[in-house]
């Protein structure tokens, strides 16, 4: 009885091996999988803010246009945040009590800013500029999702580079009317003829190109 | 006792254990194997081996490695994002064989390692025949015979063996 | 601090960085924060984990398993409390303003972003800027972001707020006033300034018995004593090189002369195409100049003997007899150049530079009359700074009033006398005998050192004022940001000497100018808004005069030049990189190749090959240089072309107490310049050292071995069409494998043409680059190394004769070939091409193999060794250009033709519906010599596709098949046929 | 009078020597090839102690390295690459004895391999593993290098250029190892087994008892082994090949003068043997002395390796000609210059001269028997051979780059402390491994030798 092994070690080699494989390239995948997920990705975050501000009561009850606010969305790479002072252009009538408000009228008052929680953010190599997308027919909605549904702004996509990508090599499907950028709530039409043809127009009128050059957006 | 038993022997020089062999085979054991610290020259046909498998693992694997790459290649850099690389824009492209050769190989090279592991059953740390102190030799110098029987002919078939010449007839232990 | 309460509208982003209004200050002070890194367009506030870091974890995470629940902390949005008016997040905005150098300002436009300056660029409406701009003014940006600025305001070491300052400075004037200020006396830096003028002018009334003195480390009083010898007044001369088709220039490096360079360089190149019209340039002098570079004709020939060779010329046109001794090499010479000026009366010009003794001057003068250049070629001015020129007596009067201990109150605004005063006046210990000597400076220095009172200067982009080109312009010079440091503008300054130092230079400048011109206070505000916008006071310029000769040619020929010196004689020259010393602070300058001998962070002591020889010295060997009343060790540099018997040695290095950048850097030659203001020192004696110093130079071969590279032809081959038949060869479409990629499609094609004609090697465009494209400083241990981060590369090559050879000077930065070598060996695509044929690089896809650069036939790529940006002081931050991305270490970066301006102009063309105009790379804005010219070639109107079509283009390494888009034109020289 | 002398006296001089000395039984084999194993030489530890050190040079130069920049090497522009991926070339190319040795001569049936093959494959691996270091380290930013080289779908939705030799580099030598590691476990199975049945401690037979998988020699396993293993080898014969190629496209497919010659693959895989045979040598002449190999590794051994080298050196000497005829012939002024000037007379020419000398000079002392037969002049010029190879790539790699199209940019190099402590610490490292695989691997193929033994006693006649 001289074997250097009990027979239970066969069963015991193949499960280790299979173990190490396994556990390797689970692994990886599990590396490269992360960055596909919500959590990876930090969607549907809600974030504090220093101010309760609620967009759905803004859009939707008040009707306040988007670039009542993000006064700089037409004109320049940011879309602007409002100063104190837009808040208080109306705030100073209504609700100029509330404490909701406090945040707001101690920075007019002691002039020191309201320091937001940035939600949406690509790296600083990737220069991304609102007011060419919006000029071309690129809607809020399609990149920041409903944020007319939003107690707490939340990030709706991944803004990878791969997700900028699909858009920049097929613009048609993502363009809308001009009029209708800032709406929440236009669709393109249902029937796909007439939604091939608009997307048509739409490229014409607006002298769209797909541009995937690399300085299109790293400098 | 349905299990058919192993009778394990040694066994002098090679020719010797062929004659061994055939005789087993004449008389309807065809269950044999032979143990050798190297290959033995025609073992296969004395066994009357089919053949191996290994050649066409490797073929399959190797040519789907090239295939593999030439898809590769074509599809990252010319459909799914199509730079232009200093305006070398060539499809089919000469830049595309050293990979093609080397994924190949590579794919090859693993489907053989991996279909040896396959059809020895390995890794496979224990086998009864290990029971048997003797069997040590088989790796290193000595040459040996094992050849599967019923319960009820081990006997016979061992005094055959030993009339054949063979040494350290034994039976090995079942698998515990 | 000056209250700015009263700030026109458009000045608000000076406004927005008001100190003691916290807010917003604190925004630009956010702004400051984020920049070190990759920085993005928009105005939000700093990333808490800088971006490096940010990415290195990034990487890391994705490298070692584990780390993958690694979440970046969220940025903070600041947005403002109240928007100004006219700033938007990621917009431009420029304002016209002015910078005074050696008294004489050029009209600039600063952009601004985000209330930050962040790029200098010239005045197309101002004269002596034409829209272009120097290294040192674009260097100005670094001086008003150096952390190492002077900070504060001292006496004794104690800090002073302004407040006291200023009630301190009342007292002290108040007890001055007593006895007419008899023990009060003033170092003042020249300047044209009209409202300093009016200042002193009260200053006197206040203090009659007061002293005004004048100084500056280099002055050209030589010039001035020769324009009264020969016109019995002291005038300005403004040479008008258009005109000129034939201009000889006596060591005058006129290419250089502050004040005055970028238009003479704008019109000296206009003249430079082949044809009739092509002028010729005679240059007489010791060292090689900028100007003795782009010579048709170098005569090399020592600063004593310019003298005779200049009364030899004389002699042959007919003034005067002296001559040199007949059928001498420099005698065949003059006869030639006589010849050539006499065959062009009225279209010649004889130039003289400050080295040279007045005489010479005069004698010029009486050439240029005799010639009849004078309001042709030449036109004289009543000088500019009047009576604020500097004196280089100044220094000597001075230590002798404080010798005598006749002074109380020294007030100094003059750069830095400490260090640039002979050592034998010992100024240092004097200054420190004066109870009260106030310093205003932009940086603490030797002076300030010696100084009991010490008062930061702010910037000229920090503060209110006003000041007048060298043709007598008036620009308003306007605050870009408030004063990022506690500091006093000179106008304040000054003003506090007559108790209104707290009036705010704004409204000093405004009465003044209301005065000045008498204009009502509707139509004043109209115009200055206007002055404001364009930058000049219109009509301001000095009327020319007539200049009569006092005295006849002859008695001006008939004057004694000095003899000629015993020994081995020194001349000093200005830097190109430092000037007189005082930017000797600045890294971007510091680190500039030198334009003539490539050497980087030091200088040297200059001489001939065959002098060397003589001397038993080698190439950067220390040795010692022994005048009468000083010595100094430095180390020798053979320079090609170089006079024999003399030395040249440039100023302002070797800085005791010039700041962290300076300090180290070179020998300072001011320790043998005896007497103040002396350009020359006779003979000096030399003894070799043992040390063995090496020079950091980028630069490592001057010859071309024969290869076809930067090519220049003489005017007549060229004529013949000699030259043309070997370009056929080096341009056009080489037959390649690849099947070319058609760029006629898209709207822009882009590509550049260099005219070699026209470059002078001037290298404003290296700094324009660098502070257009955050490169980063090295130092000169790595540029010693070769690792230098320049995207643009003035090479120089030398060909002929090696003691005096021909010079030729190429700019090269990325060809962005469009089948370029770089691209198809890099790994992961981080360099690839656009659809407009860009030869792009991705920094951050860059893994930095370096394959490209290996592979790179012109060498043109440059790579982050280290981390060329350790932790960098917020205020350095401010600096960057948010529209460039920061390369972090370990990435591959180049020259991208400014695609950042390309990209910006696209998308505001596109937003307005139309296409992109007047887009220009920041090297081809900053030349003088509109030698770069960038633009889009498939608008066949453009300036550069007509460029590509001249018959001089040539492409480098044409062989090679790397089709570039940036084109060559071939120099054509322009010789005497009889010097041939 | 040595054993091999006295065989060599007994025959003519023109009878072979015999591959095997004395007739041993395979168990004497058996027992003198695995000793090493289970009676250890007593300086071994100290040697270990030594090679652990220097590999800590390695560990330093690569931390300093990450941590600071490559600025911490002596590379710069225009010379953007240095001894990083000179010693990368170097490493690989020693790396191509092994599998020729092992492969190649197992397809022509060189009985003489048998002794050797194991010791061979072992260098090689240890070698590319040495070379597989470089690549790495030598980029900017390898903490993205190390992943964004490979084709891997990502949120960037990009992919790597394959155009470019790295890439293929990043292929050949990921397969290259992964096959010779393969083809050397395949290779050492059966010995594993014979360790793990010959041990007498309980630790040796389970620990080899577990890397032997179980293998029992049993005929029905040995049919499909050999073919396997047969394959294996006919794979990796195109392979190294390939692999040298490859790296030669590194420079070839570039357009620098030096670099843009057709002639290198194969100068640069006769080079690679060349050095290769040429570390074999450096390393089995004192390996066989020190563990008692002397009948299995006999001197005809040494002396065919010799043979190859001499061979393969004069293809090398070729390849030198050509380049240079090709740069007269073929008309660039940059060619021309690079080879007739700067590399004969630049500031490298010491470099250049000393390559003419070790590569192409030393190997003709093998025509004469005498010499090659000679141990000590086999040894000493194997190790000549490595630096002659060494500075080849020096040659290529920095000579070329540092003057190349305009001679503005011409720079100079200099490696700094960081490249040596690099170099000397891959040797180490290399070392290191090599001592620990003769000491706990059979460092001879001890399965193929007793085959071997068999098949000539058959042929002998005699019977063990």
């Amino acid at each position: 009885m001289s074997a250097p092994f009990k027979p239970h070690w066969n069963l015991l080699a193949r499960l280790s091996i299979a173990v190490l494989g396994g556990g390797a390239g689970g692994a990886l995948l599990a590396l490269w999988g992360y960055w596909h997920t919500p959590y990876g990705q930090r969607l549907q975050e809600e974030v504090a803010q220093p101010v309760l501000f609620d967009h759905r009561h803004h859009v939707v009850d008040d009707l306040v246009d988007c670039r009542y606010c993000h006064f700089n969305v037409e004109r320049g790479a940011s879309a602007g945040i409002p100063s104190t002072q837009m808040c208080l252009n109306c705030h100073s009538q209504i609700w100029n009590k509330s404490p909701k408000l406090e945040p707001i009228r101690k920075s007019y008052f002691t002039g020191i800013p309201i320091e937001w929680v940035r939600v949406h953010q690509v790296p600083d190599f990737a220069y991304f500029n609102h007011s060419i997308h919006v000029k071309k027919g690129v809607g809020c909605v399609t990149c920041h999702g409903r944020v007319d549904e939003m107690p707490a702004v939340t990030k709706v996509a991944s803004l990878q580079m791969a997700w900028c990508l699909d858009c920049h090599r097929n613009p048609a499907p993502q363009l809308r009317p001009p009029e209708e950028i800032t709406s929440m709530t236009w669709a393109p039409p249902e029937d796909a003829a007439a939604r091939t043809a608009l997307a048509a127009e739409l490229m014409k009128k607006y002298d769209v190109h797909s541009r995937v050059s690399c300085t299109t957006c790293h400098r | 006792m349905r299990e058919p038993r192993v009778v394990l022997c040694q066994v002098a020089s090679v020719e010797k254990l062929y004659d061994a062999a055939r005789t087993l085979q004449a008389a309807g054991f065809t269950a044999l194997d032979f143990y050798s610290p190297y290959p033995l020259p025609g073992s296969d046909e004395v066994l009357k081996l089919r053949r191996s498998p290994v050649p066409a693992i490797a073929a399959v694997a190797g040519f789907t490695g090239v295939a593999l790459a030439v898809l590769m290649q074509w599809w990252m850099n010319d459909v799914d994002y199509a730079l232009n690389v200093g305006n070398r824009s060539a499809v089919p492209s000469p830049t595309w064989v050293p990979i093609m050769f080397e994924l190949g190989v590579l794919l090859a090279g693993i489907a053989i390692f991996l279909g040896l592991l396959a059809l020895f059953r390995f890794p496979q740390p224990y086998d009864p025949l290990f029971e048997v102190d003797a069997f040590r030799s088989a790796t290193v110098d000595a040459l040996w015979l094992s050849v599967k029987v019923e319960a009820g002919e081990v006997e016979r078939v061992s005094s055959e063996l030993r009339q054949l010449g063979a040494s350290e007839v034994q039976l090995v232990p079942e698998g515990a | 601090m000056p209250s700015m309460k009263s700030l026109p509208v458009i000045q608000d982003p000076a406004t927005k960085a008001l100190p003691g209004h916290r807010p917003l200050w604190q925004s630009v002070e956010e702004v400051a924060r984020r920049r070190g890194e990759f920085a993005a367009g928009a105005a939000e506030a700093p990333p808490e984990l800088s971006r490096r870091s940010f990415l290195q974890i990034l990487g890391a995470s994705a490298a070692f398993a584990g780390l993958t629940a690694c979440q970046p902390p969220r940025d903070k949005i600041v947005p403002y409390v109240q928007e100004p008016k006219e700033d938007r997040p990621g917009k431009r905005l420029h304002y016209a303003t002015a910078l005074s150098f050696e008294g004489y300002a050029t009209g600039l436009v600063v952009a601004a972003a985000e209330g930050r300056p962040v790029k200098v660029e010239g005045n197309p409406a101002h004269p002596a800027s034409l829209g272009a701009s120097s290294a040192f003014d674009q260097a100005a940006l670094l001086d008003l972001y150096d952390p190492g600025r002077a900070k504060g305001l001292w006496r004794k070491g104690q800090a002073l707020g302004f407040r006291t300052f200023l009630s301190e400075v009342q007292k002290l004037s108040a007890a001055h006033e007593a006895d007419g200020g008899a023990r009060l006396s003033f170092l003042l830096a020249p300047d044209a300034s009209p409202l300093l003028a009016e200042f002193r002018r009260r200053l006197q009334l206040r203090f009659p018995r007061a002293t005004f003195r004048f100084w500056a480390p280099i002055a050209d009083d030589h010039a001035q004593e020769g324009a009264r010898l020969a016109f019995g007044r002291k005038l300005d001369l403004h040479a008008r090189l258009e005109r000129a088709r034939v201009i000889l220039a006596l060591d005058s490096d006129f290419l250089a002369t502050p004040g005055d360079s970028l238009r003479l360089t704008r019109e000296f190149a206009s003249r430079r195409q082949p044809g009739e019209e092509m002028s010729r340039l005679y240059v007489a002098e010791p060292a090689m100049t900028l100007t003795g570079a782009v010579a048709d004709h170098r005569f090399r020939v020592g600063p004593a003997e310019v003298s005779p060779f200049a009364s030899a010329v004389a002699a042959e046109l007919g003034l005067g007899k002296r001559s040199a001794p007949a059928g001498s090499p420099l005698a065949r010479a003059a006869k030639a150049v006589a010849a050539d000026l006499s065959r062009n009366r009225g279209r010649s010009l004889v130039l003289v530079g400050p080295r040279q003794p007045a005489s010479v001057h005069a004698l010029a003068h009486a050439l240029n009359s005799a010639l009849g250049n004078a309001g042709e070629t030449v036109v004289y001015t009543k000088p500019v700074l009047g009576d604020a020129a500097p004196s280089s007596a100044a220094i000597t009067d001075l230590a002798r009033d404080v010798e005598a201990g006749r002074v109380d109150t020294l007030v100094v605004t003059a750069w830095n006398p400490v260090y640039a005063a002979p050592a034998a006046t010992d100024l240092g210990a004097l200054l420190a005998r004066v109870p009260n000597a106030i310093y205003h400076s932009l940086r603490e220095d030797e002076t300030s050192k010696a100084c009991s009172w010490r008062v930061a200067a702010a910037h000229p982009f920090e503060s209110w004022g006003d000041a007048r080109g060298r043709d007598g312009t008036v620009s308003i010079v306007q605050p870009l940001i408030a004063p990022l440091y506690e500091s006093v503008s000179t106008v304040d300054f000054l003003a506090a000497f007559l108790d209104e130092g707290d009036k705010g230079g704004l409204r000093h400048l405004q009465e003044t100018w209301r005065a000045r011109t008498g204009l009502d206070p509707a139509t004043f505000d109209r115009e200055w808004q206007r002055w404001l916008r364009q930058g000049i006071v219109a009509g301001t310029a000095e009327s020319p005069v007539a200049a009569a000769l006092a005295v006849p040619p002859a008695e001006l020929t008939a004057l004694d030049p000095p003899a000629r010196p015993e020994g081995l004689e020194i001349a000093f020259a200005p830097d190109y990189s430092v000037w007189d010393g005082r930017f000797a602070n600045n890294a971007w300058l510091q680190e500039l190749p030198d334009p003539v001998t490539k050497v980087t962070w030091d200088n040297a002591a200059y001489l001939s090959a065959e002098t060397a020889r003589r001397l038993g010295v080698s190439e950067g060997q220390v040795v010692t240089l022994a005048v009468k009343g000083g010595s100094l060790s430095a180390p020798v540099k053979v320079m090609p072309g170089h006079a024999d018997d003399c030395v040249t040695l440039p100023l302002g290095y070797g800085r005791a107490d010039g700041g962290a950048v300076s300090k180290g850097v070179g020998v300072n030659a001011y320790r043998l310049r005896t007497t103040p203001g002396a350009w020359r020192v006779a003979g000096a004696a030399v003894t070799p050292g043992k040390g063995k110093h090496r020079f950091a130079v980028p630069q490592g071969h001057f010859a071309m071995e024969g290869r076809p590279l930067a090519l220049d032809f003489a005017s007549h081959e060229w004529a013949h069409g000699e030259g043309g038949g070997e370009l056929e060869h080096l341009r056009g479409t080489p037959p390649t494998a690849q099947v070319p990629v058609d760029y006629s499609k898209p709207d822009y094609k882009w590509g550049m043409a260099v005219d070699l004609s026209r470059c002078t090697g001037c290298s404003a465009c290296l700094v324009a680059c660098q502070e257009e494209n955050n490169i980063p400083v090295v130092g000169a241990e790595q540029v010693a190394k070769g690792r230098i981060m320049q995207w643009i590369r003035i090479d120089r090559y030398y060909s002929g004769p090696a003691a005096d050879p021909q010079t030729i000077s190429q700019p090269v930065m990325c060809q962005h070939c469009e089948t370029a070598p770089c691209e198809y060996v890099c790994p992961v695509n981080a360099t690839v091409h656009s659809d407009e044929g860009l030869n792009e690089m991705v920094y951050n896809r860059c893994v930095g193999t370096r394959y490209c650069s290996n592979n790179c036939p012109y060498k043109v790529r440059r790579f982050n060794f280290l981390n060329y940006r350790p932790e960098v002081a917020p205020v350095e931050t401010l600096l960057m250009n948010p529209d460039v991305t920061v390369r972090s270490r370990g990435v591959m970066e180049k020259c991208t033709y400014c695609v950042q301006r390309i990209e910006r102009a696209r998308i505001e063309a596109r937003v307005a519906g139309k296409k992109i105009e007047g887009l220009q790379s920041a090297c081809q804005q900053a030349c003088p010599a509109e030698a770069i010219v960038f633009g889009n070639l498939n608008d066949s109107g453009s300036k550069v596709a007509r460029l590509h079509d001249d018959a001089r283009r040539y492409d480098l390494l044409h062989e090679l098949g790397t089709r570039p888009r940036t084109a060559y034109l071939a120099r054509i020289r322009n010789p005497n046929p009889d010097l041939a | 009078m040595t054993p091999e002398a006295a065989a060599a006296a007994t025959k003519g001089p023109l009878a072979e020597a015999p591959l095997i000395l004395g007739h041993p039984t395979d168990r004497q084999l058996n027992d003198e090839l695995l000793a090493p194993i289970f009676d250890p030489n007593a300086n071994w530890k100290k040697a270990v102690g030594v090679a652990a050190a220097g590999t800590g040079l390695l560990a330093v130069g690569v931390v300093v390295t990450i941590a600071r920049g490559i600025g911490m090497w002596g590379n710069n522009i225009p010379v953007g690459w240095g001894y990083g991926i000179i010693n990368f070339v170097w490493w690989i190319g020693i790396g191509h004895a092994g599998t020729l040795i092992s492969a190649i001569l197992l397809l022509f049936q060189q009985k003489w391999r048998t002794s050797i093959n194991r010791f061979a494959e072992a260098m090689t691996i240890f070698a590319v593993m040495q070379a597989g270091l470089f690549p790495l380290i030598h980029t900017g930013r390898p903490w993205f290098a190390i992943y964004w080289l490979f084709p891997y779908p990502n949120t960037m939705g990009i992919w790597p250029n394959f155009k470019s030799p790295l890439i293929w580099d990043v292929f050949a030598v990921s397969t290259y190892f992964t096959i010779s590691l393969l083809f050397w476990f395949v290779g050492l199975v059966p010995d594993l087994a014979a360790l793990r049945d010959s041990a007498k401690s309980k630790v040796h037979r389970i620990a080899y008892g577990i890397f032997a998988l179980g293998w029992k020699g049993s005929s029905r396993h040995w049919q499909h082994y050999r073919i396997g293993y047969l394959i294996l080898a006919a794979l990796s014969t195109p392979l190294v090949l390939s692999v040298h190629s490859i790296v030669s496209f590194d420079f070839a497919v570039a357009q620098l003068p030096g670099w843009h010659t057709t002639i290198f693959p194969p100068y640069f895989v006769a080079g690679a043997v060349f050095s290769g045979f040429a570390m074999v040598l450096t390393l089995m002449i004192p390996a066989r002395a020190v563990l008692h190999f002397e009948k299995v590794v006999t001197v005809r051994h040494l002396e065919n390796m010799a043979k190859v080298m001499l061979v393969t050196g004069l293809i090398v000497s070729y390849g030198y000609g050509m380049e240079n005829f090709m740069a007269w012939y073929g008309g660039s002024a940059y060619e021309a210059f690079l080879f007739f000037r700067t590399r004969t007379t630049g500031p490298y020419a010491p470099i250049y001269w000393t390559l003419i000398f070790c590569n192409v000079l030393v190997p003709q002392t093998f025509w004469f028997k005498k010499l090659r037969t000679n141990l000590a002049w086999l040894w000493i010029a194997s190790i000549l051979v490595n630096v002659g190879m060494w500075s080849e790539r020096f040659v290529i790699i920095v000579v070329s780059l540092h003057r190349d199209f305009l001679p503005s940019s011409w720079g100079i190099y200099a490696p700094t402390w960081v490249d040596w402590s690099i170099y000397v610490g891959t040797l180490s490292f290399f070392s290191l491994l090599f001592l620990l695989f003769l000491r706990f691997v059979p460092s001879v193929a001890v399965a193929e030798v007793k085959e071997l033994n068999h098949e000539l006693h058959h042929q002998a006649g005699g019977h063990a």
